[in-house]
């Protein structure tokens, strides 16, 4: 595709990249704003994996009678990412959990409420 | 003639499967309670999966791709009705009603 | 053929994911994921073959199990959350 | 024909997405989620991005929201309505994405192999490793040899997440018996899972030792085998799967990961290599390619599956109740 319906894959990933990104900023609720910041990281991924794609390239796995392929280094710096991502998502998890145990709710309003009372 | 025979048998048994597939997932969206959508999955679950994994197995001949296929096979077989079977329980332990006409009380 | 059968496992995906939206109960939810679950691994399966590389089916091997293993923790949370008293009954019975 | 079916899979990651936002119920939230991952997955399969799809599929589908479910068992499920109007969010995220798009006007346009991304680096990369490392797999012979630094980082990184839950929940032991053992209803599963969870080790081995040749590797593998575990744990119960992996051989296993991979850079130090560097582990470059990437995969895997399996137990072991998830 020529012009700049070629860049319809950035765009829809743009859009899904602004859906993360307003969970996080427009819920109260706490792991709903770790779900956001999830969907916000797979758009990421996705837009980074976009970029590698080459036309008629196939995987990166090196095989016989085949000349072109994808550009590999993003994926390895994605999949990496993807790591880092579950590493984040358990600590931010971990971190509601003793909210929750010290404040008796997970939805922001009502701990600013706490925190302005106390 | 051998390969075009085994290439229709494989075109065939995709097709079917993908026919249970949409049967399975039409079911889904347009049953009217739970326990009926339950029993359209298991249709695409078991038959539809089948017969495409067959398909594809015909198409990969004796080779390390069918025994990969035969792998998920066996897998899949297991999983989707002990997920069903669990679904179902947890339901009714979660007091789902069944659906019932609402004329003949 | 195989673009036939994509085709059709997308379709199938979309209903499916209409019925997650829809709800209503959380039961329909996770089982409209499982539907999608399972046709995710056709749907790789069949790519494979469509790009002509099929040897990539372990990635397929890996959504199996991963979606049976998450559609079994959604029920085991759920039934510990709006479990009847019948579960806690047999908890404590036994303690 | 694959533009067709990206542009559906994209098509219906919005609707998910959409639903996400919608959805009041935070388990409906998490199967969504869920769906979403499995739905991106498959994406990067038609990406040509085989091993990212392995990884965000075990990780992202799998890991990632049975934490999300675990972290909703302690909390709470409903989400309350938020007290400000969303008028100023959806302002700000309206700017921000015609910005983004702005942007990406002077991008290169989809799958342009002209692409500069495509010109710097991964042609070396494409070119040398079937010489140089001597595996097919060109993505593991960038993460596991080119930039290892990376790697280690990497790992470093998911220790550290590791002890972080482990100061933030710590983890109480479980007594004996405590739990419903022997419930009628679950015995489908434990035939089940009994019957899955050596396979799923045994497939979590050929993830880590096939990754050099195919999709997979020691972060795929590791995530795998706590899968295996975590199975196990959802259908026997939480103290006979820590009869099965006692915690404190998960805390020698999460540092012995690390431990594996930095005395393989020492090694080849001490061999007279640079840090990382495998071609002097063997009287051939090639072999010590070869053996480098095992030993480090290795390292990886034990890592990421303890400290996948520390989480878990972290958050399942702080319920009060006899409960199993």
């Amino acid at each position: 595709m020529q012009g700049p319906l070629g860049l319809y894959n950035y765009w829809i990933v743009i859009v899904l990249m602004m859906t993360g990104f307003y969970i996080v900023i427009a819920r109260p609720n706490l792991i709903k704003k770790i779900v956001g910041l999830f969907v916000f990281q797979t758009s990421v991924f996705i837009f980074f994996i976009t970029m590698a794609k080459v036309e008629d390239g196939t995987a990166p796995i090196i095989q016989e009678g085949v000349n072109l392929y994808s550009n590999p280094l993003p994926h390895v710096l994605i999949l990496t990412a993807i790591v880092v991502s579950l590493a984040t998502t358990a600590l931010g998890l971990a971190l509601v959990v003793r909210i929750r145990e010290s404040y008796g709710t997970i939805n922001e309003d009502d701990i600013h409420v706490q925190d302005e009372a106390s | 003639m051998i390969g075009l025979a085994f290439d229709i048998l494989s075109w065939v048994s995709l097709l079917i499967g993908a026919i249970f597939l949409l049967v399975g997932a039409i079911g889904v969206l347009r049953f009217p309670d739970f326990y009926s959508r339950l029993h359209a999955v298991s249709v695409s679950d078991t038959m539809g999966t089948a017969l495409i994994l067959v398909g594809l197995m015909i198409q990969g001949g004796l080779s390390m791709v069918t025994v990969k296929l035969l792998l998920m096979f066996y897998f899949m077989i297991f999983t989707g009705p002990t997920a069903v079977h669990a679904l179902a329980e947890a339901a009714i332990e979660g007091n789902v009603k069944p659906f019932a006409r609402k004329t003949g009380q | 053929m195989y673009i036939v059968v994509s085709v059709v496992i997308l379709i199938s995906i979309t209903m499916g994911l209409v019925r997650a939206y829809r709800g209503p109960t959380l039961y329909d939810r996770v089982m409209a994921a499982n539907m999608i679950g399972t046709l995710t691994v056709l749907m790789v399966s069949v790519l494979g073959f469509l790009t002509g590389r099929p040897e990539f089916l372990d990635i397929a091997l890996v959504y199996v199990l991963i979606s049976f293993v998450s559609t079994i923790a959604v029920l085991r949370v759920s039934a510990n959350r709006y479990g009847t008293a019948r579960d806690d009954a047999t908890g404590s019975a036994q303690e | 024909m694959e533009h067709l079916i990206n542009i559906v899979l994209l098509g219906l990651l919005m609707l998910a997405g959409f639903a996400i936002v919608r959805t009041k119920s935070l388990l409906a939230v998490a199967m969504l989620t869920s769906i979403y991952s499995l739905l991106s997955a498959s994406l990067f399969v038609v990406l040509d991005a085989v091993d990212v799809a392995l990884t965000e599929a075990a990780i992202g589908a799998g890991i990632s929201t049975i934490l999300m479910l675990a972290a909703i068992a302690l909390t709470s499920d409903e989400e309350k309505a938020p007290r400000h109007t969303p008028l100023l969010p959806l302002f700000v995220v309206i700017a921000t994405g015609a910005a983004l798009i702005y942007g990406t006007l002077d991008m290169p346009r989809f799958g342009d192999p002209a692409a500069p991304a495509h010109r710097h680096v991964a042609p070396t990369y494409l070119q040398d490793t079937p010489t140089a490392i001597g595996i097919p797999n060109v993505v593991t012979s960038v993460l596991a040899s080119y930039r290892s630094y990376d790697t280690l980082g990497e790992v470093t990184v998911i220790f550290t997440a590791g002890t972080g839950v482990l100061a933030l929940l710590g983890f109480r032991p479980r007594r004996r018996n405590t739990e419903d053992t022997g419930r009628k209803k679950l015995v489908i599963l434990r035939v089940v899972a009994k019957l899955f969870f050596p396979l799923i080790l045994l497939f979590a081995l050929y993830v880590l030792f096939h990754g050099d040749y195919g999709p997979g590797g020691g972060f795929q593998a590791g995530v795998i085998f706590a899968t295996g575990f975590i199975l196990y744990a959802l259908a026997f119960g939480l103290s006979n799967s820590q009869q099965l992996i006692p915690h404190q051989l998960l805390y020698v296993m999460a540092a012995a990961g690390v431990l594996i991979y930095g005395l393989v850079g020492i090694a080849s130090m001490l061999l007279g290599g640079k840090f990382l560097e495998y071609q002097v582990l063997a009287n051939d470059p090639v072999t010590g390619q070869h053996v480098g990437i095992l030993l480090i995969e290795t390292g990886v895997a034990i890592t990421v599956a303890a400290v996948v399996l520390i989480i878990y137990y972290g958050f399942v072991s702080r319920r009060p109740a006899p409960g199993d998830i």
